[in-house]
This record gives C-alpha cells, sequence and structure tokens, in this order.
C-alpha cells in the first residue's frame, strides 16, 4: 500500500459536485463493513488544525456488545410495570441418576447471586457473583473433604519432627495410675482359621495380646492433604 | 469538492487522507460553510460512540423482545453486528455532512441495504427506530443542545447544517422502508 | 472357658491361648451364635488397619485444626499415637463382640481414659468422632454392607450381632463424655 498523496492545490475544482462515481471511492461492497472515519482536530491554530479521512473496515462491536445488552436488559427488567404475579413454574422431578444438586444447581451457574449496589440518585449496579464466604479460612465454594487415597495428587505437609522447642517429655504421672508402664497401650490380638470347607474343617482361633506399636508410615500418610482450593491452612 | 478528496483516495490507492495546514485551508474555502461544517461533523464523530449504544438501547428498550430469544439482537454476537451496523451508518452520514452531498452515503451504504437486511431477518422497523435516534442526537449536537454534553464552539446559527443532516438520516429511514 | 481367655489379655505373664480341633467345637458351644459370632469377630479383625486409618482420616477431615500446630495430632509422633490408640480401642472392642462381654474393655481400656485425655490433652470429643466412625464400618462389616468390600461368608441375619457391636462403640463413647 503507497503512502498518502498529498495534494497541493485544489484551485480550479468546481464546488458544484457532480454526484460522486462509485469509482471514486475505494473499491468496496456491501457486507465488507467498510465505512469513512473522520477525526477533525481543532487546535485553534489554523497551521496545526486537521482533519484525517480513513476507509476502514469496522469489525463487530463485541466489547461493546456485552455492557450494552446487559445496561439494557436491566432497564427493561426494571420498568417493566404490568408484572404478571407469578406463581412458580412446578419443580421438575430430578432424574434417579443424576445428584438434585447438579440437575437444580449445575455447577456453571451454582451459588451465584445478584449483587446490587447504588449511589443515591446517581446510579444502581447489578453484578450477578459468585458468592463465597469463608470461616477460619475455609470457603464455602470449597470441593467437598475428600480422603487422601481418592484425590489424584497430595503433597506432603506434617512436619516429621515436633516443633523446634525442647524435646517434649511427657509425665507418666498424667497416667501412671490408670495406665501402669507393664500394661500400657497392650491390647488383645485375635487371629483365627475358619474351616476351608467339607474337605478341611481344620479351624482355629488365637488370642494373643501384644503392645501396640507406633506406626510413624502409616501417620505420615494420614498427615497429607489433598489438593484443594480453601486457601491457607487454619491456624 | 469531496469529490476530489475522493480522488486523493482514489487516485493513489491510499485509505487514508490527512488533510493539514494550508490544504485544510483551501478545502475550507470549497465546503460550505467551512468552519461551520468541520464543527458540525465534529460534534458527531467525536460522539459517535455514545449516539449509536444509545440509539441501539433506545431501539430495544421500545422493543425487549428483540433480546429475546429469537429476537434479531439476541446474543452477544447479533448485538455486535448491530451496533457495528449503528457506526457504519452513522459515519457514512457524518461523511455526507462534510462532502455536503449524500452520493456516497447512498452509492456504498443504502444501496440493497434493504435487500440484504431482509434477507437477514434484520426488522427493518428497528433500524429506522434506531436511525431516528440517532438523529435526534445528531441534530442535539450540531446545535449544541444536547442535554448531557456540551461542545465548545463559537456560538452562531447552524439550524441550517442540523436539517441537513436531519436529511441525510432521513434518507436512511427512506432507504429501509 | 472365657475366664482363660480374660486371663490371656489381663494377665502380662499370660501367654497366647491355642483353641483347634475339639476345643474350638467346645468353645463354639459356649459362646452364643458360635459361627456367627466368629465370621463377626473376623470381619472387623481383617479389617482393622483400614477401619482405624478411616475413622481417624475422617475425624481430621471434619477438624483440620486437628493437625495444624497447636492440634493434638499435629507431628507425626502425636499423629501415630492416635492411630495407636484407635487400633488399641477397637481391638478391645473386638474382644468384646468375641466374648459377647464388655467388661475387660471396660476395666482395660476405658477406665480412667478420659482423665488420661484430659490430662494430655486430648479433645475427648473428636475421640468420640472416630470412635463413631468406627461404629459406623464395624456395623457395615458385621451386616456385610460395607460398600467397599465385602466378606464371603453364608448369607443369615446378624442384626443381633451389628447392635452388640454398635453398643460396645457406644460405651467407649460415654465413657469418653
Ligand atoms: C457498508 C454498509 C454495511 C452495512 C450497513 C452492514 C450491513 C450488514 N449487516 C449485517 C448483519 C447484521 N445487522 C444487524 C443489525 C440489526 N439487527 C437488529 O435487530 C437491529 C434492528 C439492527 C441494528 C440497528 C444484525 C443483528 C446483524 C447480524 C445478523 C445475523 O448474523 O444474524 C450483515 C451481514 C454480515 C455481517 O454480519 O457482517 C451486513 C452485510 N454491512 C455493511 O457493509
Ligand atoms: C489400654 C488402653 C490404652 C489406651 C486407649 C491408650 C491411652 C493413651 N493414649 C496416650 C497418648 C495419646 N493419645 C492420643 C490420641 C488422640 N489424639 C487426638 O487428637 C485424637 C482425638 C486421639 C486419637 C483418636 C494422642 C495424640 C496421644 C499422644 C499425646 C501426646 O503425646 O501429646 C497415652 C500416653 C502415653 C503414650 O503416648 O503412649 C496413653 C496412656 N494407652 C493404653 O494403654
Ligand atoms: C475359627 C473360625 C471360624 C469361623 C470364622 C466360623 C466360620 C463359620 N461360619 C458359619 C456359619 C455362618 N456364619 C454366618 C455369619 C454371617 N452371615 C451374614 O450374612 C453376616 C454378614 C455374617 C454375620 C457375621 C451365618 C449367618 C452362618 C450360618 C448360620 C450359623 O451357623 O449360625 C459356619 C458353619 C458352616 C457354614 O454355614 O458355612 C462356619 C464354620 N466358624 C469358625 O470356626
Ligand atoms: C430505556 C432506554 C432508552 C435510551 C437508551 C434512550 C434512547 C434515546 N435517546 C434519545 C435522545 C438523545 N440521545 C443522545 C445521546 C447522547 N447524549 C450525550 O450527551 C451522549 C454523548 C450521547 C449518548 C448517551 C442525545 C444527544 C439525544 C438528544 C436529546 C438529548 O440531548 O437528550 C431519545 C429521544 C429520541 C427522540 O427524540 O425521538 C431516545 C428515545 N431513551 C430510552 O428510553
Ligand atoms: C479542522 C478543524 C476545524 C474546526 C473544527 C473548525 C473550528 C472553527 N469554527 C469556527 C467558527 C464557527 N463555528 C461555529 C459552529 C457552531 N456554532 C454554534 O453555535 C453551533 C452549535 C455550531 C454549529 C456546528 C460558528 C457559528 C462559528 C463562527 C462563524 C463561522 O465561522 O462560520 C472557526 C473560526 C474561528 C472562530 O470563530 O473560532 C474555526 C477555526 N475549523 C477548523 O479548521
Ligand atoms: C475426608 C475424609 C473422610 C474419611 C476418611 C471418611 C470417614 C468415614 N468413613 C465412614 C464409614 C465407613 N468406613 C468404612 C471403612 C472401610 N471400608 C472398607 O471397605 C475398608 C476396608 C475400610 C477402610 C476404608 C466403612 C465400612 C464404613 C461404613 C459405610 C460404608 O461402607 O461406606 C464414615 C461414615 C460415618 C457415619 O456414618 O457416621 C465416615 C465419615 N469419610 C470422609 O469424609
Amino acid at each position: 500500500m503507497s503512502t498518502p498523496a498529498f495534494t497541493t492545490s485544489f484551485a480550479g475544482l468546481s464546488l458544484a459536485l457532480p454526484n460522486a462515481s462509485s469509482h471514486r471511492t475505494p473499491r468496496c461492497s456491501m457486507g465488507d463493513s467498510i465505512a469513512p472515519k473522520i477525526v477533525v482536530v481543532n487546535t485553534g491554530n489554523e497551521q496545526t488544525s486537521r482533519l484525517t479521512l480513513e476507509w476502514a473496515a469496522i469489525p463487530p462491536k463485541t466489547g461493546d456488545a456485552t455492557s450494552v445488552l446487559a445496561n439494557t436488559a436491566l432497564k427493561i427488567a426494571l420498568r417493566s410495570i404490568s408484572k404478571v404475579a407469578s406463581s412458580p413454574a412446578p419443580v421438575q422431578p430430578c432424574p434417579p441418576s443424576v445428584t438434585p444438586k447438579n440437575f437444580y444447581f449445575p455447577p456453571e451457574t451454582r451459588n451465584m447471586a445478584p449483587v446490587i449496589s447504588m449511589t443515591a440518585n446517581e446510579s444502581i449496579s447489578v453484578a450477578v457473583e459468585s458468592i463465597n464466604p469463608s470461616v477460619a479460612n475455609v470457603k464455602a465454594n470449597s470441593p467437598d473433604s475428600v480422603a487422601f487415597w481418592k484425590t489424584p495428587t497430595y503433597k506432603y505437609s506434617a512436619p516429621d519432627a515436633d516443633e523446634p522447642v525442647k524435646p517434649e517429655v511427657l509425665s507418666t504421672e498424667l497416667y501412671e495410675a490408670y495406665f501402669p508402664t507393664k500394661i500400657r497401650n497392650l491390647a488383645p490380638k485375635i487371629s483365627m482359621r475358619p474351616p476351608a470347607g467339607d474337605w478341611d474343617k481344620t479351624a482355629y482361633l488365637i488370642l494373643d495380646k501384644e503392645f501396640v506399636a507406633l506406626n510413624p508410615d502409616l501417620a505420615r500418610q494420614l498427615t497429607v492433604k489433598p489438593d484443594d482450593e480453601s486457601g491457607p491452612a487454619p491456624s | 469538492m469531496l469529490d476530489a478528496f475522493s480522488r486523493v483516495v482514489v487516485n493513489s490507492d491510499a485509505k487514508a487522507a490527512y488533510v493539514g495546514g494550508s490544504d485544510l485551508q483551501a478545502l475550507k474555502t470549497f465546503i460550505a460553510d467551512g468552519n461551520k461544517r468541520l464543527d458540525a461533523v465534529n460534534s458527531i464523530v467525536s460522539n459517535a460512540s455514545c449516539i449509536v449504544s444509545d440509539a441501539v438501547s433506545g431501539m430495544i428498550c421500545e422493543n425487549p423482545g428483540l433480546i429475546a430469544p429469537g429476537g434479531n439482537c439476541y446474543t452477544n454476537r447479533r448485538m455486535a453486528a448491530c451496533l457495528r451496523d449503528g457506526e457504519i451508518i452513522l459515519r457514512y452520514i457524518s461523511y455526507a455532512l462534510l462532502a455536503g452531498d449524500a452520493s456516497v452515503l447512498e452509492d456504498r451504504c443504502l444501496n440493497g441495504l434493504k435487500e440484504t437486511y431482509i434477507a437477514l431477518g434484520v426488522p427493518n422497523n428497528s433500524s429506522i427506530r434506531s436511525v431516528v435516534i440517532m438523529k435526534a442526537a445528531a441534530v442535539a449536537f450540531v446545535n449544541n443542545t444536547a442535554s448531557q454534553r456540551k461542545m465548545a464552539t463559537t456560538s452562531g446559527d447552524c439550524s441550517a447544517l442540523s436539517a441537513e443532516v436531519a436529511s441525510y438520516c432521513d434518507r436512511v429511514g427512506a432507504a429501509l422502508s
């Protein structure tokens, strides 16, 4: 595309305009969405004031469309004088294969409500927002708690050792009376072998007792937290 | 004059033209009421977005079915197309006012528009209504009587110019009727 | 005979008891619903680890403060102690079901447990919650309705046995309340 050519003089051109022939404007046809864009700049100074003319395709006004739609729709909604006194629509029965909360409140639109704000005598705005308050840093819209083995990933987060203070020494007097050392943490151990069937009726029961040990590996698994969006852990 | 202006564009196969300095002075001697006309055009193009969205909103307020399912402005996509059409039409009207001549408006914008709209299912009476509202706004701006915004211009009588822009708006209405 | 059993459990010097062959037949005549009862006990002790860790996890799910700094299950050591306590309690419950009698459970496990927990800062409502979850699991296993695991037993009505194990779980709750 060559640069615009500037004319130096319009002298001699007639002011009596014949009808402009179509070839004098850029070739375009219905559907090209081409329109003239005029910009007038008045600097108050004859030397620097200017006019520009540009022929360009005008794209659909996608950005404006959203707000025009919404604002106009709100005006229509609020000013409808003849509102029919509505009785509630019948509730569709939830199909057996679908969880009720997903049927009546689909996740894409769940937990949203109109939030109204106003400036007296100046403006009203209505925004449809997700409502998500929290209690002790746990948000209402957190995913349901899931057992750690049900989550696809989980992060280890518990410390291996005690807090960085003096190692705790439990005072045994606290429970010596009820759980003296000799028998503390002792529990029955029952195992059995039922008869296998008519061909083998051997069966036995064993009753024993044992000290139940601490199992740090299992403990480590259980302190793992599943991934969730509930924000910082409660303190 | 704007024929010559357009010729600038045609001869160079350019899409944009710039007129300043002494060229502008020369141009102004050829367009009727040069300064006032430029003020008038400026008042419209500077407020184009607002005029268009106000006119389209007003058209819809009066006919909410347009944004209900089945209405021709239903969905963002169609609303965006409608706003664009409004802007196209307003720009051609402003060009007509600049040139003092409706021929480009007629040939490039209105020719075949009614048939196009019928084929697309665009309701012509609603289109006409939005142009009528744009006319009211354009007339108010040329006369500087727009209730929400004043332009700073040297005072004077621009009623001929406002009647002229009204006539270009009426041509759009006539073409769609 | 069951005195002999209790001695095994209660006396630190007593050795394990092995009951097989005709002794087992004899035992089964002493314990009510012998076969069914042994099936019931077996269903619990075979799934003990899972029942305990599920109950402790569930308790923590509902109260994550337990594993935060300051919580009584904070650090691996305490978590391990909690799991151990859960296992201890479940084993005493299974013994009570074997014996058809809660006295060993009461005397050896529950006596002074509440006071001990208070002294240690173990939150009793949380302990109770974990026992309630263990009760749900134990009842499900005795009735063979556990959603994730089925035991192969001869079909029949074990509701009395499941009510019985529920009552032993309730004794733990009552002792901690
Ligand atoms: C140079 C001149 C020129 C124009 C004037 C437009 C004319 C025009 N408008 C539309 C297309 C459209 N025009 C409208 C406009 C409206 N619908 C309504 O209900 C309102 C009454 C009205 C706005 C005021 C709509 C909604 C569409 C989209 C129709 C559709 O896609 O379903 C189309 C179809 C193709 C497209 O979307 O781009 C065309 C060619 N284009 C041009 O090149
Ligand atoms: C025969 C019966 C019998 C028992 C039932 C236990 C009872 C028992 N539990 C603990 C000790 C403990 N018990 C728990 C248990 C819990 N903490 C929680 O937050 C949960 C709610 C709960 C698990 C469900 C914890 C965390 C400790 C360790 C406390 C500490 O060291 O600070 C102790 C102190 C000594 C030790 O740690 O070994 C004793 C005696 N021992 C027995 O001999
Ligand atoms: C030493 C190990 C040892 C065992 C583990 C048991 C195993 C065992 N259970 C039953 C037999 C049985 N076991 C059950 C138990 C149940 N049925 C249900 O549907 C409930 C889910 C579950 C409750 C706990 C029932 C109902 C019978 C049959 C009726 C009965 O014998 O009482 C029988 C008799 C033969 C048979 O019917 O198969 C035997 C040998 N006996 C033993 O000696
Ligand atoms: C419920 C929806 C609804 C609307 C959206 C409006 C739409 C609307 N706007 C105007 C009329 C107008 N609209 C404008 C437009 C503007 N003025 C400015 O200062 C801005 C820059 C620009 C965008 C707001 C102007 C200038 C007029 C002329 C009258 C006036 O100045 O108020 C008119 C009068 C048309 C006529 O007289 O026939 C109507 C109906 N009315 C409605 O009932
Ligand atoms: C390139 C940019 C460019 C412009 C934007 C104009 C700007 C412009 N307008 C006028 C001048 C004027 N402009 C107006 C216009 C109006 N008066 C009204 O009350 C109406 C509301 C409005 C109608 C549109 C009037 C009446 C004059 C004075 C008379 C005249 O010059 O025709 C003048 C002459 C000096 C002056 O009087 O200030 C200039 C430079 N000229 C330019 O070169
Ligand atoms: C977020 C953490 C979290 C958990 C850890 C669980 C904890 C949990 N488990 C069960 C309830 C149960 N838990 C088990 C346990 C088992 N079943 C088996 O097949 C295994 C062998 C064994 C270990 C998994 C059983 C059998 C039940 C009874 C109901 C059922 O069968 O699902 C219940 C219901 C208790 C009640 O009804 O009051 C709860 C809350 N839920 C949670 O929300």
